[in-house]
């Protein structure tokens, strides 16, 4: 937005010259609704706790107008805002219900904003003052020659250093890479899929030996969770990953993991060298 | 003259590719007390203080490490190139929001900027700046951020608590006009006094 | 106190990624005169040897740079394992596999990934990334992989639900929707429910 903003300003600088002073704000400055009523209530020497919306909504309004003027694409965000602000403008306007609970009607509808605008001052202070710092590779270096010694036992293994994002990264760039066909069920929806259902209990089954049907189910009770719970064992143990067991007719299903610790140790030393 | 302990200690850090937390240098230096190896750290750092030479020992990332003197760096630019770039305005906000609210999700990072973040946070991600630390226990489990070690390390810090304290949020609570109280009993859900919201405090 | 110059010198030569021989140390502080400069490395040469710390300046192979003194070598052997082992590309593609894709067989990895991964899954397995879970039931019975709890561990989720979908990535770089005013509703403490009120459009 503040980068299109700018160009956009290059562009009609004559025409923002016509403006009258207060639109004439510098339209690549703002970072958001935010940073436009910060803009506006310091522009106007108010007190953050105590602002005018009756001036700040028009300033505001008037800046959206001439970013329409402008051809500028207003995000939805600046909409937002502008609505959040005419609502509390209105609820100002609202008589007082008398009926109403005396010490509800002393609320002021600016208080949330007022919130908002207080924080997000805070953290864009907080921002400058971080930004403002010496940094790492830009005005502070450390040593950047290798120590010959290391460099020569390099291959002993460090503890590991990686990024949850680097690993669906490089899952992500690797579906990218390969022909559609050769994949399936890459986004699963927002509903169930059988892959997360065998994930959680394979998880589950790295933590206890033996886990119970119900509790599977029990904090998601649905006729779709059900269901995708009991293909996703049948599919564990098609694959003999589980074994099942019911204690008796209509009794509790349980099941426990295939193989025990002891016999994966013992196929991981063949397979380590079958591969 | 030093103790041999201060050049042992100097001779670790100097060579490590990466700040040296005390616990590591205690652990590789099991041979000598560790309240003797802090002495010695402490001892390394004042007198790369008191020379004031072109580096010097500063504590980042829960590590101890040698760097550069910022007032220096027009020189070392001439034959380095610099890794890091400016940050914009609103990377520098989502990063200090993320690191003043961590783990915190994506849409109350964009409940505090008022504007879509999600371009802003993956590339903060792809610059290691922040990372995913998890989900979040409510429903549609949104995925949690918080900042990461190379924020420390880039940004200098010794670790999250020696952050720039947010000075407004004090001033706030001073503030007798601005009503809160009454907000709060409205909307229980908001129910989160802005003071606990600041992990270090 | 040391001077400027001096402090300078040795902010390049420690920031240097190979020995920095003294024509071009010149060259790159061309305000300083040759003189002086040549003053100043031999006065860092003293100020090291004086003090006997950990490291000390050097001339090698034509050019100047920070050595750690022998004697201090074999602690410096110590701390080879502090170096961070970084995932190479193949080894973190096969990570991701098995994460997102387990229970999984070899001849499956190997399918998505178009290369051998023998290789690759050994040192997973090694590094305990990766544990076998069985053995399929078709001919061959090849063996069924998935990650273990040290990756939750490494990756500091609480299980594998907790692993961030590509589509929750993929979310980052969507544009904003103008629908967004209704996301907020879900969330009560956000509720400003204006959206009938947008009079722009």
């Amino acid at each position: 937005m503040a980068v299109e903003a700018h160009y956009h300003r290059e562009e009609n600088l004559p025409l923002l010259d016509g403006f009258h002073e207060q639109y004439s704000v510098h339209l690549d400055k703002f970072d958001g609704p935010m940073d436009l009523l910060l803009h506006l209530i310091k522009k106007n020497e108010l007190d953050i706790c105590d602002i005018s919306i009756a001036v700040i909504t028009r300033q505001y309004l008037e800046y959206i107008k001439l970013m329409k003027d402008l051809n500028l694409e207003v995000a939805g965000d600046f909409l937002v805002m502008a609505a959040t602000l005419l609502q509390i403008k209105s609820r100002q306007l609202l008589p007082i219900d008398v009926d109403e609970e005396p010490e509800e009607d002393e609320v002021d509808p600016r208080n949330e904003l007022v919130r908002r605008l207080l924080e997000y001052q805070q953290y864009k202070e907080a921002g400058m003052v971080i930004g403002a710092r010496a940094l790492l590779g830009r005005e502070v270096f450390t040593r950047s020659a290798p120590e010959p010694m290391l460099t020569a036992a390099q291959n002993v293994e460090g503890p590991l250093e990686v990024s949850l994002f680097e690993l669906v990264d490089a899952f992500r760039s690797l579906l990218q890479r390969i022909p559609a066909e050769s994949f399936h069920d890459v986004a699963p929806g927002d509903s169930l899929s059988i892959v997360d259902c065998i994930n959680e209990i394979l998880s589950l089954l790295q933590e206890q030996d033996t886990v119970q049907f119900d509790t599977l189910i029990q904090d998601e009770y649905s006729r779709e969770r059900v269901i995708v719970t009991f293909l996703a064992l049948l599919e564990l143990c098609r694959l003999k990953l589980i074994r099942i067991f019911q204690g008796n007719d209509h009794g509790s299903i349980w099941f426990v993991p295939a193989v025990t610790t002891d016999s994966t140790d013992s196929t991981e030393v063949v397979t380590l060298h079958e591969l | 003259m030093n103790s041999e302990l201060f050049s042992i200690i100097e001779s670790l850090i100097f060579t490590a590719d990466s700040a040296l937390s005390t616990d590591r240098i205690c652990d590789l230096l099991d041979e000598f007390e560790r309240d003797k190896i802090k002495v010695a750290l402490a001892e390394i750092v004042a007198c790369y203080q008191e020379r004031a030479g072109g580096f010097e020992l500063v504590e980042v990332a829960g590590g101890w490490q040698f760097r550069t003197r910022p007032a220096f760096h027009r020189y070392i630019t001439r034959h380095i190139k610099t890794r890091a770039s400016k940050f914009s305005q609103s990377a520098l906000e989502t990063l200090a929001i993320i690191a003043y609210r961590q783990p915190i999700t994506r849409a109350e990072i964009e409940h505090l900027r008022g504007v879509d973040c999600g371009g802003v946070l993956k590339s903060l991600l792809e610059k290691h700046l922040v990372r995913i630390l998890g989900k979040k226990d409510v429903p549609g489990r949104p995925l949690i951020y918080g900042t990461s070690k190379e924020f420390l390390e880039i940004f200098g810090l010794k670790d999250l608590k020696s952050l720039p304290t947010l000075r407004e949020i004090q001033a706030l609570d001073e503030q007798p006009q601005y009503e809160r109280q009454e907000e709060l009993q409205l909307e229980p859900e908001k129910a989160i006094p802005v003071e606990s919201q600041l992990p270090f405090e």
